[in-house]
């Protein structure tokens, strides 16, 4: 989805020279500005449809929270604050980088577009190793809901196994209650999912960028698309911006 | 630089086919699988929609033959709802939606602009690909052994009760719908970024308003429905519920999600239409819209107001009365705009100097058969009445008079009005008409009787129905023939006119619009030079005098 | 042959706005800040506040608890922020902030709307 | 005649004899729900009619023999101010009009009797109050507001009677209801309007309608033997509910003698009024509406009671306002009083929670 707006603006780096026009001017657009202005525009257009896109899962996951809220509290306690939170500084760290990088191609210094795509390319293997972590604890407490048999023995009152129910400082739930944090986890997993998703395209789409910009493609003054993949990376740090505070924070007093 | 735009004048009788044209251009299949050029992504588009319209056409026959007799004795039950399923999805995902905007539109939107190609060439191809990947998917789903949900892909028996291959055919509405997410996207950004010198937004053509009003929807409201078809085959896969009551979930929160896109989708499918009507009307009365900025602001609004009133289609369905209260008043708001319009084509022929060619009488069917079908929605929107009427064929009936009679009216319509632009030829005039005339009646004798049962209760997606319902029946199937012909003849006759078709020169309409400005078939480029607005659209003397000048300086 | 000036609304932005690191960098202070405050607040039970209208025999009432609204509300602004600035939007054309708030717009109503379906169905015995 | 085609002969015999524009009006509802659709129909005849005259009309005025040179107008704010406010006023009254039909449709009086409808995979059950069961077919009495409850036990499905006009949709987990009054006799169409799989088109019945004695007698006459609650008297026994709850000033859970009806105010805060639809979630997720005094330790019964069981458990619950064994004695069915004024004991809100004998 979003990685093929990006490649075949990209692409428009390739297109051939036309009379007095710089090479990367696609030979239907009249000015550079022009060009510009198209492409980050479709690119705004391009993450409204994102927005959208994240909004049928806010949706489904504000009207679940309302009904389950006893099992969502329950199910957001067997998250990790500390890797949240964690993960959420390091994506906003790589927003910082990110942004520092298209400065960087602003200002025509190849050096440090390097850098900092580099350092955004880190972090957001970091991102993705931290939720690996994650869910690698969720797949070992049998939280993955549909995959294997999922366990809610932990939430159930009375828990069946006391050295687990241990864990939990919370009431146990009831038997309805406590199945109901399964769907807690499967928008957990959709939701966390779906995000890092995009991730992974942008860190494909950073390696593009990283090799390209080796070769000194964007800090000629055709920036368009580090400008875009920018755009791109933040609008990923803001789905988590929300994530955070909804999945991982419900009621941890 | 040229002062002004290029006006050559039409020479039936010596004029020839450019030699030089983006049909000619360049050649072998990979120049077209590979093209970038938004006039040939549109003839594929044309292609590949036609092929999908006579499937869906085809299951459409099916059904009306099973329904022929009151007992399920053509197919079983099980077969027969496979058929309205596909047909329904077929129609809707791979024909309604992406047949003006994708075909005329991606052929027009640049050249009405004054632009040389869409603002993103390349994700114009790509859309095209997704939508062929989606078709082909779509086509494998029907091979397999097909899906019977609806095309309305209802929870929890979509989800749970099923064993069809629900996961791929959502997974081909998933990928034809970022298909059309892309289209929607270049046409705005074109819109907006590509206007020529001179273009303001008021000089616009209307079909450039009604299809960026459709393309918001497009873009606004189809990922809404990719992330809920993505939950219903995540659901299917794995057993677990957001939908499915017996798991913890809410089925009526898969149709907010739905209806969130497919009510807006019905927008989608009229705006475009919409567009192709005035341009028509327009040119064939030789007179400027009646109330152009109306018209204008209309489909705006519609698009609008569009995204506010899905739970009209669940009415009886368990939302809350004082929801269902707010989404009826908003789809009586949402109903104006199409009436302001309706009117305002009307008083386009008020002192014009008409004639009734091909385009012009399927324009006029048009505004009839919306009208039916637009005022029955008024009648589903009133939530009293709904509670008969709903989940019978007096709603298959309304939906096919606004989409077959008007979606694809108007498709046609514009079809044969650009068919010399797109080709250099014309179409044959007398039979192009008796075709109109034909699927006008046919659609009337088809879709008609259909309030009828629906207004005797005969529910819809029904096998098998109550004896006294059939007489009503037969009609319809004897109408759906009709309407087959109908629809057969233009396949046959504008096939046979690529090769002996009249040379239709650059402007046969003497129409005013850019488009016809420039050679026919276009260039590549489109123009030969960027050309320069300096007159408002629909300026019928501006054109005339262009003509007198270019006639004195010959 | 181009007339770079007569094309309409693209004339006001060919040298896009360049930010300044120290601003990103002010920001990015702001956004950690935010971070630490949202993680703290949660430990902190910021009560609730009970809404109730009772309107002609109708019991039309919810809670509202602190936690979450607080949290969103930052959430909020932290996104505001990156968007205002990592994002350009505070230097970008009247045209991106439009199209911008106009999703928003769209977005808020299918939440909002649907929402509230589920909310008022509490208020009559459907 | 006949001989020259057979086909041709019997669809033209079956035309004159079967055709009809419209359903019969058999509710009481039906007439005000076709006036509404009798007025939507004359001003979409106006609208069109307007439409047609004006296309017709200028066709033949302007068209290019008659005029050949057109005289270009802009526009009219009046003409156009017209044709904003006339469909739109028109539009509103249709509006207005049908919310308040709607609202008639779902809203049921105080007074009716009540029916309970399960719909499932691919057949309607109806249970009546005095414990007849029907399949696919629902016997009403004329003059008497009938109410039904319905759900679903697996997908959505719609129980609609287009001769009574009412239609409402079946859903799994959630009661919803609709009302009607029946007021000529006769056999209509009941239809599942909900596409729910395989054999939607089989799900078909008949709704009878009949005048109260032969209602009262038909209800004699299919009886099962036991009443609804009744039934939900042995499930109450036999799922050991009343372990819990009994009148013993010891009992571990509530006394639900009286509970229909009355307003409680639950461990969250919240207050509820006890309705079919509360009744029905706190037996199968009791943990979700616990009451103030009680441990949750009520089990859930998610999965082990039918559809059916709950309604009867239900309709039990309703009826136990003085003591846990219901007053009546085998094979006396519940009836229809006659006269307004005595309610049967099916009926809604024949309780106020005032006259609640604790
Ligand atoms: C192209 C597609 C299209 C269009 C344009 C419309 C347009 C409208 N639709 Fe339709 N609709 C569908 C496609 C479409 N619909 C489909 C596919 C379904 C079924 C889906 C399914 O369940 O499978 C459906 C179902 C549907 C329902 C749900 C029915 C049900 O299932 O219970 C409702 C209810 O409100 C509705 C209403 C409307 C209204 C009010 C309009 C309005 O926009 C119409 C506005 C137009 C006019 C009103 C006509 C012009 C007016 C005049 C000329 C003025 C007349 C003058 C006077 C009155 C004086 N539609
Ligand atoms: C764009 C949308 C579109 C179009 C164009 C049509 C076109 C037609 N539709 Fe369709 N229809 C829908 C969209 C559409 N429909 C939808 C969305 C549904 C709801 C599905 C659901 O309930 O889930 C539906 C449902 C539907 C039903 C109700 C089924 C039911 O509820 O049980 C019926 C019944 O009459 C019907 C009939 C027709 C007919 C006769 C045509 C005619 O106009 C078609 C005429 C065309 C032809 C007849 C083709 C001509 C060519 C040939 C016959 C030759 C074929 C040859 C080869 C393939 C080699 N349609
Ligand atoms: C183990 C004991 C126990 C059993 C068995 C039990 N209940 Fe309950 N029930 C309770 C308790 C305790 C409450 C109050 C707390 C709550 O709502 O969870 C309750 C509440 C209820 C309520 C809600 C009324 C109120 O005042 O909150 C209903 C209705 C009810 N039970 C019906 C039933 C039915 C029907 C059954 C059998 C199918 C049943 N119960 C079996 C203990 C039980
Ligand atoms: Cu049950 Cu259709
Ligand atoms: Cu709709």
């Amino acid at each position: 989805m979003s990685d093929s707006t990006a490649i075949a603006q990209g692409a428009s780096a390739g297109a051939a020279p036309h009379g007095e026009h710089p090479s990367y001017q696609r030979h239907h657009f009249e000015t550079v500005g022009q060009q510009f202005d198209a492409t980050n525009f479709a690119m705004w257009i391009f993450l409204l449809t994102e927005v959208m896109f994240f909004g049928g899962l806010f949706t489904s996951y504000l009207i679940m929270r309302n009904w389950y809220y006893r099992a969502f509290v329950e199910g957001s306690h067997q998250l990790s604050i500390l890797w949240g939170t964690a993960n959420t500084t390091v994506l906003i760290i790589s927003s910082f980088t990110m942004a520092m990088a298209v400065w960087s191609a602003q200002m025509r210094r190849k050096g440090a577009l390097l850098l900092f795509l580099g350092l955004t390319f880190l972090l957001g293997i970091a991102f993705l190793g931290i939720k690996g972590i994650e869910w690698h604890e969720k797949w070992v407490k049998h939280h993955v809901p549909g995959i294997h048999q999922y366990s809610e023995q932990a939430f159930l009152n009375p828990a069946s196994d006391p050295e687990v129910f241990k864990e939990y400082h919370d009431k146990p739930l009831s038997p309805g209650m406590a199945q109901k944090t399964e769907e807690y986890f499967f928008l957990y997993f959709a939701m966390t999912g779906m995000h890092a998703l995009h991730m992974v395209i942008g860190v494909c789409l950073l390696v593009y960028i990283f090799i390209r910009a080796r070769t000194g493609a964007y800090t000629n003054g055709h920036f368009t698309f580090v400008e875009n993949f920018g755009l791109y990376w933040h609008f990923v740090d803001i789905i988590w911006i929300f994530l955070y505070p909804l999945l991982y924070l419900i009621s941890r007093y | 630089m040229s002062a002004a735009t290029i006006v050559t004048l039409p020479d039936q009788a010596t004029a020839r086919i450019p030699k030089m044209n983006f049909l000619t251009k360049e050649n072998g299949l990979l120049s077209w699988l590979l093209t970038g050029d938004h006039k040939r992504i549109a003839t594929l588009y044309l292609i590949s929609i036609t092929f999908f319209f006579f499937i869906g056409g085809a299951l459409a026959g099916l059904i009306r033959l099973e329904l022929l007799t009151p007992q399920n004795d053509l197919v079983a039950a099980d077969t027969y709802n496979k058929l309205f399923s596909m047909h329904g999805l077929i129609m809707v995902f791979f024909f309604l939606v992406p047949s003006v905007p994708a075909t005329i539109g991606n052929f027009l939107m640049p050249m009405m602009v004054g632009a040389k190609d869409l603002a993103l060439p390349k994700i114009n191809l790509l859309s095209w690909y997704l939508y062929v990947i989606g078709g082909l998917m779509m086509l494998w789903t029907m091979c397999v052994g097909g899906v019977d949900t609806g095309w309305t892909f209802t929870t929890p028996l979509s989800t749970h009760y099923l064993n069809t291959h629900v996961v791929s055919a959502a997974m081909s509405v998933f990928v034809a719908g970022f298909s059309s997410i892309l289209t929607g996207l270049n046409f705005i950004v074109t819109i907006h970024k590509m206007r020529c010198p001179g273009m303001t937004w008021f000089r616009l053509p209307l079909f450039v308003w009604s299809n960026y009003a459709a393309s918001i929807l497009m873009v606004l409201g189809t990922p809404v429905l990719a992330i809920t078809l993505t939950l219903v085959a995540l659901e299917r896969i794995f057993h677990i519920g957001v939908f499915d009551p017996a798991f913890g979930g809410d089925p009526l929160l898969f149709q907010h999600l739905f209806w969130f896109y497919s009510h807006p989708a019905v927008y989608i499918m009229i705006l475009p239409g919409f567009g192709v009507i005035s341009e028509v009307i327009s040119t064939f009365s030789r007179k400027r819209v009646f109330g152009y900025t109306a018209v204008a602001f209309s489909s705006v609004a519609i698009a609008v107001f569009g995204f506010f009133v899905w739970a009209h289609h669940m009415f009886i369905m368990g939302i809350s009365n004082y929801s269902a209260l707010v989404f009826s008043l908003l789809t009586m708001l949402v109903a104006v705009p199409s009436a302001i319009k309706i009117y305002n084509w009307a008083f386009t022929l008020y002192k014009g100097s008409i004639t009734f060619e091909t385009p012009m009488l399927y324009a006029i069917g048009f505004m009839g058969l919306f009208t039916i079908g637009g005022l029955t929605g008024v009648f589903l929107g009133a939530t009293g009445t709904d509670i008969h009427l709903t989940e019978t064929y007096f709603v298959v009936a309304h939906f096919h008079f606004v989409m077959v009679g008007g979606m694809l009216m108007s498709f046609l319509a514009g079809i044969h009005f650009w068919w010399p632009k797109w080709t250099g030829r014309m179409y044959p005039e007398k039979i192009s008409q008796l075709a109109a005339l034909t699927t006008f009646i046919g659609f009337n004798l088809t879709f008609f009787p259909q309030f009828i049962l629906g207004t005797l209760g005969m529910p819809r997606r029904y096998a098998a129905y109550p004896p006294e319902f059939q007489v009503l029946n037969v009609f319809s199937t004897a109408g759906a023939t009709v309407l087959g012909i109908g629809y057969l003849l233009p396949i046959l006759y504008l096939t046979w006119s690529l090769k002996y078709g009249a040379i239709a020169g650059d402007n046969p309409w003497h129409a005013t619009g850019l488009e016809w400005q420039t050679q026919s078939p276009p260039l590549t480029e489109n123009f030969p030079e960027i050309p320069i607005m300096d007159h408002e659209a629909y300026d019928y003397e501006w054109l005339e005098r262009m003509e007198r000048k270019e006639v004195a300086s010959v | 042959m181009s007339e770079p000036n007569a094309h309409n609304e693209q004339g006001a932005e060919h040298e896009p706005h360049i930010v300044s690191p120290g601003t990103y960098a002010i920001i990015l202070l702001v956004l950690l800040v935010a971070t630490a405050t949202t993680c703290g607040m949660s430990y902190i039970d910021l009560g609730e506040w009970h809404i109730a209208i009772n309107l002609f025999g109708w019991h039309v009432g919810t809670t509202l608890f602190w936690n979450p609204v607080v949290a969103l509300a930052i959430a909020c602004t932290k996104m505001t922020l990156v968007v205002l600035f990592f994002m350009h939007i505070k230097y970008s054309s009247k045209l991106t902030k439009l199209t911008v708030i106009s999703g928003f717009f769209i977005f808020l109503g299918l939440i909002s709307m649907t929402l509230a379906d589920y909310v008022s169905r509490a208020w009559g015995r459907w | 005649m006949s001989h020259i085609s057979p086909v041709l002969w019997q669809f033209l015999v079956k035309w004159l004899t079967n055709f009809s524009l419209f359903p019969p009006e058999a509710s009481k509802v039906a007439p005000q729900m076709d006036a509404l659709y009798f007025f939507m129909v004359l001003i979409s005849l106006v609208g069109l009619t307007v439409v047609i005259l004006l296309i017709v009309s200028f066709s033949v005025l302007y068209n290019k023999k008659r005029h050949p040179v057109a005289v270009q107008i802009e526009g009219s704010t009046l003409l156009e101010a017209t044709w904003t406010i006339i469909p739109l006023g028109l539009f509103l009254i249709t509006f207005v009009w049908g919310a308040l039909l709607y609202f008639r449709i779902y809203t049921p009086p105080a007074n009716a009797m009540n029916i309970y409808v399960v719909g499932k995979q691919w057949m309607w059950k109806i249970e009546h109050p005095g414990g007849q069961h029907e399949i696919d077919a629902l016997h009403v009495p004329i003059g008497r507001p009938v109410q039904l409850t319905i759900i679903s036990q697996d997908v959505f499905h719609s129980f609609s009677i287009p001769a009574f006009r009412v239609k409402r949709e079946a859903i799994p987990g959630r009661y919803t209801s609709v009302w009607f009054e029946a007021t000529v006799p006769g056999t209509y169409h009941l239809f599942c309007t909900q596409y729910c799989g395989t054999n939607h088109s089989q799900m078909i019945g008949e709704v009878v309608a009949m005048k109260p004695d032969d209602f009262r007698q038909w209800l004699q006459g299919s009886t099962s033997g036991n009443s609804l609650a009744q039934d939900g008297e042995r499930l109450f026994a036999s799922l050991s509910c009343n372990a819990c709850h009994n009148p013993r000033p010891d009992s571990r859970g509530p006394n639900l003698v009286g509970i229909y009806g009355s307003h409680l105010t639950l461990a969250s805060g919240e207050t509820v009024t006890v309705d079919d639809a509360f009744l029905r979630q706190a037996i199968l997720n009791p943990s979700e509406h616990v009451t103030p005094g009680y441990a949750p330790i009520m089990p859930t019964y998610q999965g082990q009671i039918s559809e059916e069981g709950v309604f009867a458990l239900v309709e039990y619950l309703k009826h136990l306002d003085s003591d846990y064994r219901i007053q009546q004695t085998l094979n006396t069915t519940v009836l229809p009083a006659d006269n307004e004024g005595s309610p049967a004991p099916g009926a809604k809100g024949s309780k106020a929670p005032g006259e609640v004998k604790q």
